[in-house]
């Protein structure tokens, strides 16, 4: 029995987080947000050195090899950070829809290059979760049509793997009739993009993979739950400092009573939240049976909580919380979009009710 | 209980209608929009509203007004009226709706000469300078400073939340003039140009990415002592004037009302997988306890506005409704952003935005509100202090339940 | 333009007042709530010679002739004083029922008695507002059988109102193949009953009654919620007076900011509340093509109000809170029936969507 | 990360587990159920359960126990399998939980060998003697008073929330004894022989009513000097052990999780308009986000032994159980009250109530559990000084912040 972070797992997040320290601070992601790309990508590579971006490319593909929970490890600290980098959607659902679903000719082209840090393959997988009005593809005659929207880390993106029902296709950036279009969110670190195609010819279409996608979506919300971890860590960690900085009447904030408690309300939300991320982490690696269900109550809870802190900590932080010039506001906008991606908390908590026969 | 307003109202109503029918569409952009403050079409409609007395009503003629009495239900009809119709209400700001009372009660004759008859034509723009990064809603804590050398003040400090500072010819403020009085006795109410040498605005990004505020610096700034609002050292009670006509302001339903449609109309257009978001029952759900809400405080504001009619105190029941209605609008935005899953995301920018991104944009700055304009934590005191009458804290605790969160605004 | 209470009203709201205050005081309270009937009848007809239980009985059988407000009015003043008396059943259902359904000869029959106080009638409607198991009534060759739950004001009165689908039925006590059956709830202060019917043949039936059933409905939401209100009242003034007496440190706990706090909170959950069970009471007499909405959602409101004004209260209280002993117990209580009596507030804003067409 | 327990602890698992099916039948009723107390069918199920290592496991043979290592595995072992099989754990309760850890750590050898045996065996039944009425969690304000003459001490006062009083042998009370000590340094940690004259135990009936505590009235009660354990004075340290017993007890998410196996199966069976309640959305939307919570403490009760079997200090994630648990119990017997509609306001008495009425029961107890053992105030005030780092307040604020409500407990 041993339910937490292996030492390993330990120095894992530590190193990432003190990568992200040095190398992409809060000054410079705010240089980065601002850039066309969007995504830091000498960061990227130097990442990808230690590992992180090809964390679940197999080891014989030039990858790490690691586990989900691995993954989880590291977005727990890359939303700490507020990082600018293309893992949810590169690292994680291209990697693994890579792994599950393509063959092996695909999988030697691409995953050396995505563990490399020197390709990004986005995905357009947000219509199987709920169907929305203006997207949609079709197929016909070999070719591909419609819009994908919410496409994760799209911008700049050397391949888009789209869903389209049951079936995955891989097209190429530069596929004719493929246009990519940045869909502006509140959330300015990570970058979205709305997918145009007109009978766009696929690189590889692979059909009636509906339970791998599945199984891909489900790691794709525990990794958003994760990031949204690291957001409600460093949101608290911010108000804590805050209230010990900050001075009224003579005497530091973090010494009356309303400061101290909405910081333990925090502290008592964010901690049983850590531990169901690592067991939904876990059982996607180890105990299939009950992933599903564990993957899509984590995202629900972990979007409730993440919305609840970063409520409390912009408070906590007073005038200064609702200002451009605190960083605060990186987590709060990060969490807004995590919230609402790959399913919101009530779309979720009806799906966990169907998996247990409930509904 | 009777919620009809009376045949004289309702003729005073019909012919507004008509008026607004008639004659709206010569009004400039909405009120409060930036572009617009000070034209010639600004002033002009202005003029046309004073003179039917649906714009400074209820200040004398003598300087630039109505001359009316002041009438709550008048006031709520053309409140009503003007946003049913969206139409500008003409000039509107801190500079009509807090300077002008203010001085009209405590500027000397010269002073009301001066500035309200231009404030109210709509030719002169000013902005508020209370808050500072170290004082937020406890204003005895200024520094900003005044030295007194002969007939005028040197001003030097720095003020923020300073919402229309960028385009205002005056600013009226608080300013530390006798460093040596008790904390509350030492601040004077300053009348300060704008163009005077030393003052630099510097817009204030929110996290909204827009700059809704200003922070203004102060640098040697000289100010005649004839600027001065009351005597030297009364400021701080006279800025407590003026704080109750904000506090007035900030209690209207008609915000949440007006997000309240926005939210169902969201619901009944956004589409999930085929079905409309108002099909599905948790949404519905949530919609309709925010509903219930929104009416009750629909209700308490006529019960609020009834207490005003009758001369009555409304006791705890007045001091409620900034709590509860920042919270409830936030509530409204994020159910409308939930409704629309991760469209609910985009903002600004994206074409795919609906309503420009208005939702994100509320959620983001209805909170700013809960913790600005006097926080939730102070409500909270206010209400259990001045409603409930239950002890004021003992000093030292005193200090921590007014330096908490939000204080900072 | 007056949104407000009446100088009759205001009048009215401290008569019951301070006769409860006097004469039914929470010593008292403890007595009744033991004794068989769970009813001061002796205070009930006190009560009633000021108009209390006749209040909504047409002055020309020897009621008051008052409007749904100035119930609502009595109802927050009953709720207030946790009062073991018939008015939500008897005074309102019952008599509005007599009002809208029944003929001359029943209402001259029965109307001047319960405007004495010298009789009751329950009523059990609860099936209309949802189906339950082991619970319906069925109707053959002009007898009445199964079972009615949740009658209200059922214990030891003189006839019952039993709704069968659009049909109303009134049934004395004494009707052979009539029994009732106390059914203990939480809340001691107003006695519910459970009515079995074999066979039993109604003094009164009128058919096709809906649309008046319905509009008692909404009173009997409105005046439930009223009672709510009442009891909110209560617990904060007893929450205020507990933090003014109860000293730790050498200070009254009023002084410190987390009590004061969560009196606040309570306070500013009340007030809109109170304006919108006036607002509600106004549009059913004033007002009919608002009042089903606004009595819906007014019940629904005022229900989660109370429960959290009741838990806050209670956590106010301290382990006081927690004991027989203190009198706050009996709101918690008493709410706690009230939130589900004539629909819980799941059920009322699913139906308060469907009235506006929403649903 | 495995949540295997490896074939040593499964081994001891089937042993347990085939002895349960074996003698299960044995048991007497539910560890806790009074009527059992004390009874020769308890000492003997008690034995059988030592003999076995399934009972007193930890506690040194010489002393009763079965004399085994401390293991935290084992002991979850022991937990889930008597837990999911309703047989009796054997003797629990004040005294074997929290009485004799503390008199093996600080009592003399005379004090040990006279006490633990016998309540080991169950023969000795113990009752908690620290809240009073004017003290709840800030003990330091105990009044009940120990005077000293000759070799006795004269108890006067009373006790609160005592809830075993009326079937225990024994108290172990926190009396204070020094009178001019400071507030820490007076109180002694006495054993009092609920037999003694002049002590007077009456029920105390809760919102729930029933009497699941009493008042333990003292009037010159009469206890040897030889009953204190540790030095005079030294109570409240000693005290301070078992109260950190006590919140170790009070962290797991059995509780939760069988509330919400039990809400689950109300919202299946509860049937509205013909249909299920279950399949009300807005419900199972309830149902599922306390679903997740009740996973969520679960994983974390996990994860916390797993900081225990490391060795490794849980750090802010070690504070927060009791916090979540309880206010997650209160909302599930909430949801399944409100599924219920109005069968969810029965309560005992009523043929009709479901489950005999445990769902209203479990509202009010967990409300009363939030209140008490530690009050949701106290605990947030650990949680940011020890789990945050955050400082104590300062004296004055201090008090007002553990004076707060149900620091009556």
């Amino acid at each position: 029995m041993d339910f937490g972070l292996s030492e390993e797992q330990a120095l894992l997040d530590e190193t990432v987080r003190r990568f992200l320290d040095e190398r992409l601070p809060m000054s410079r992601v705010r240089e980065v947000v601002e850039s066309e790309s969007g995504v830091d990508d000498e960061g990227w590579r130097a990442l990808a050195e230690l590992g992180v971006a090809g964390a679940l490319v197999p080891e014989a593909f030039g990858g790490a090899g690691l586990s989900l929970l691995d993954a989880a490890v590291i977005a727990t600290a890359l939303g700490h950070g507020a990082a600018p980098l293309p893992f949810v959607g590169s690292s994680v659902l291209a990697t693994l829809l890579l792994r599950d679903v393509a063959d092996g000719d695909v999988q030697a082209q691409w995953l050396p290059a995505l563990a490399g840090g020197g390709a990004r393959i986005a995905v357009g997988i947000a219509e199987r979760v709920e169907a929305r009005q203006g997207a949609g593809l079709t197929e016909a005659e070999g070719g591909l049509s419609g819009t994908a929207l919410f496409v994760l880390d799209g911008q700049d993106a050397d391949a888009f793997w789209l869903v389209c029902g049951d079936d995955a296709h891989l097209v190429r950036a530069g596929a004719a009739g493929l246009t990519a279009k940045p869909l502006p969110t509140i959330d300015r670190t990570r970058r979205c993009v709305e997918v145009g195609l007109e009978d766009a010819v696929p690189e590889a279409s692979y059909r009636g993979v509906g339970a791998s996608l599945d199984r891909v979506l489900d790691a794709g919300r525990i990794v958003l739950a994760a990031d949204i971890l690291g957001g409600c860590d460093r949101a608290l960690a911010l108000s804590v400092a805050y209230a010990t900085d900050r001075k009224q009447f003579g005497r530091p904030i973090s010494t009356f009573q309303a400061v101290k408690h909405m910081c333990a309300e925090m502290a008592a939300a964010i901690e049983p939240s850590r531990s169901l991320v690592w067991y939904a982490a876990h059982a996607w690696d180890a105990l299939p049976d009950e992933a599903p269900l564990l993957a899509t109550l984590c995202k629900a809870h972990l979007s409730d909580v993440g919305h609840d802190v970063m409520r409390t900590a912009t408070q906590v932080h007073g005038g200064i919380g609702f200002t451009d010039e605190c960083d605060l506001q990186f987590w709060f906008k990060r969490e807004g979009l995590s919230r609402q991606l790959l399913g919101g908390p009530e779309a979720l908590r009806a799906h966990a009710a169907r998996l247990q026969g409930i509904a | 209980m009777d919620l009809a307003y009376g045949p004289e109202y309702e003729t005073f109503r019909a012919e507004l209608r008509a008026f607004l029918e008639t004659h709206g569409s010569e009004a400039p952009g909405r009120r409060g929009e930036i572009a617009s403050v000070g034209s010639a079409e600004v002033t002009a409609w202005q003029a046309k509203l004073i003179d039917r007395g649906y714009a400074a009503r209820t200040i004398p003629k003598e300087y630039g007004g109505a001359g009316h009495e002041a009438d709550p239900l008048i006031a709520t009809i053309l409140s009503e009226e003007f946003g049913r119709t969206h139409v500008s209400k003409g000039v509107g700001g801190q500079g009509i709706d807090m300077l002008v009372p203010t001085l009209l009660e405590h500027g000397t004759e010269a002073q009301k000469k001066r500035y309200v008859p231009a404030t109210v034509r709509g030719e002169m723009v000013w902005c508020q300078g209370y808050s500072e990064p170290g004082a937020g809603s406890d204003l005895a804590a200024l520094q900003t400073s005044g030295r007194v050398e002969g007939d005028h003040l040197f001003i030097n400090g720095q003020k923020i939340w300073t919402s229309t500072a960028q385009f205002s010819q005056m600013m009226f403020a608080l300013i530390r003039t006798e460093p040596d009085a008790p904390k509350h006795e030492g601040i004077s109410y300053v009348l300060v140009p704008m163009d005077t040498p030393g003052i630099d605005v510097r817009p204030l990004k929110t996290m909204t990415g827009h700059a809704e505020f200003n922070e203004v610096f102060f640098d040697e700034v000289k100010v005649p002592l004839a600027n001065i609002v009351g005597r030297r050292g009364e400021g701080w009670k006279i800025a407590n004037t003026t704080l109750r006509h904000e506090r007035n302001m900030l209690g209207s339903s008609a915000t949440s009302e007006s997000l309240y449609e926005g939210a169902l109309q969201v619901l009944r257009e956004e589409r999930i997988d085929g079905g409309r978001a108002v099909d599905s029952p948790v949404l519905r759900d949530r919609l309709m306890k925010l509903q219930a809400e929104t009416i009750a405080n629909k209700a308490h504001a006529m019960r609020l506005l009834t207490s005003r009619l009758r001369g009555e105190n409304a006791g705890v029941a007045g001091l409620v409704s900034k709590l509860n209605g920042c919270q409830l609008n936030h509530d409204l935005a994020g159910l409308a952003i939930d409704a629309m899953g991760e469209g609910g995301a985009l903002y600004r920018g994206s074409e795919r935005a609906r309503d420009g991104g208005r939702w994100q944009f509320q959620y983001m700055f209805q909170l700013g509100l809960i913790i600005g304009g006097g926080t939730a934590q102070i409500q909270k005191n206010i209400i259990s202090e001045r409603g409930l009458g239950m002890p004021r804290e003992p000093k030292a605790v005193k200090a921590a339940a007014e330096a908490t969160p939000g204080s900072d605004t």
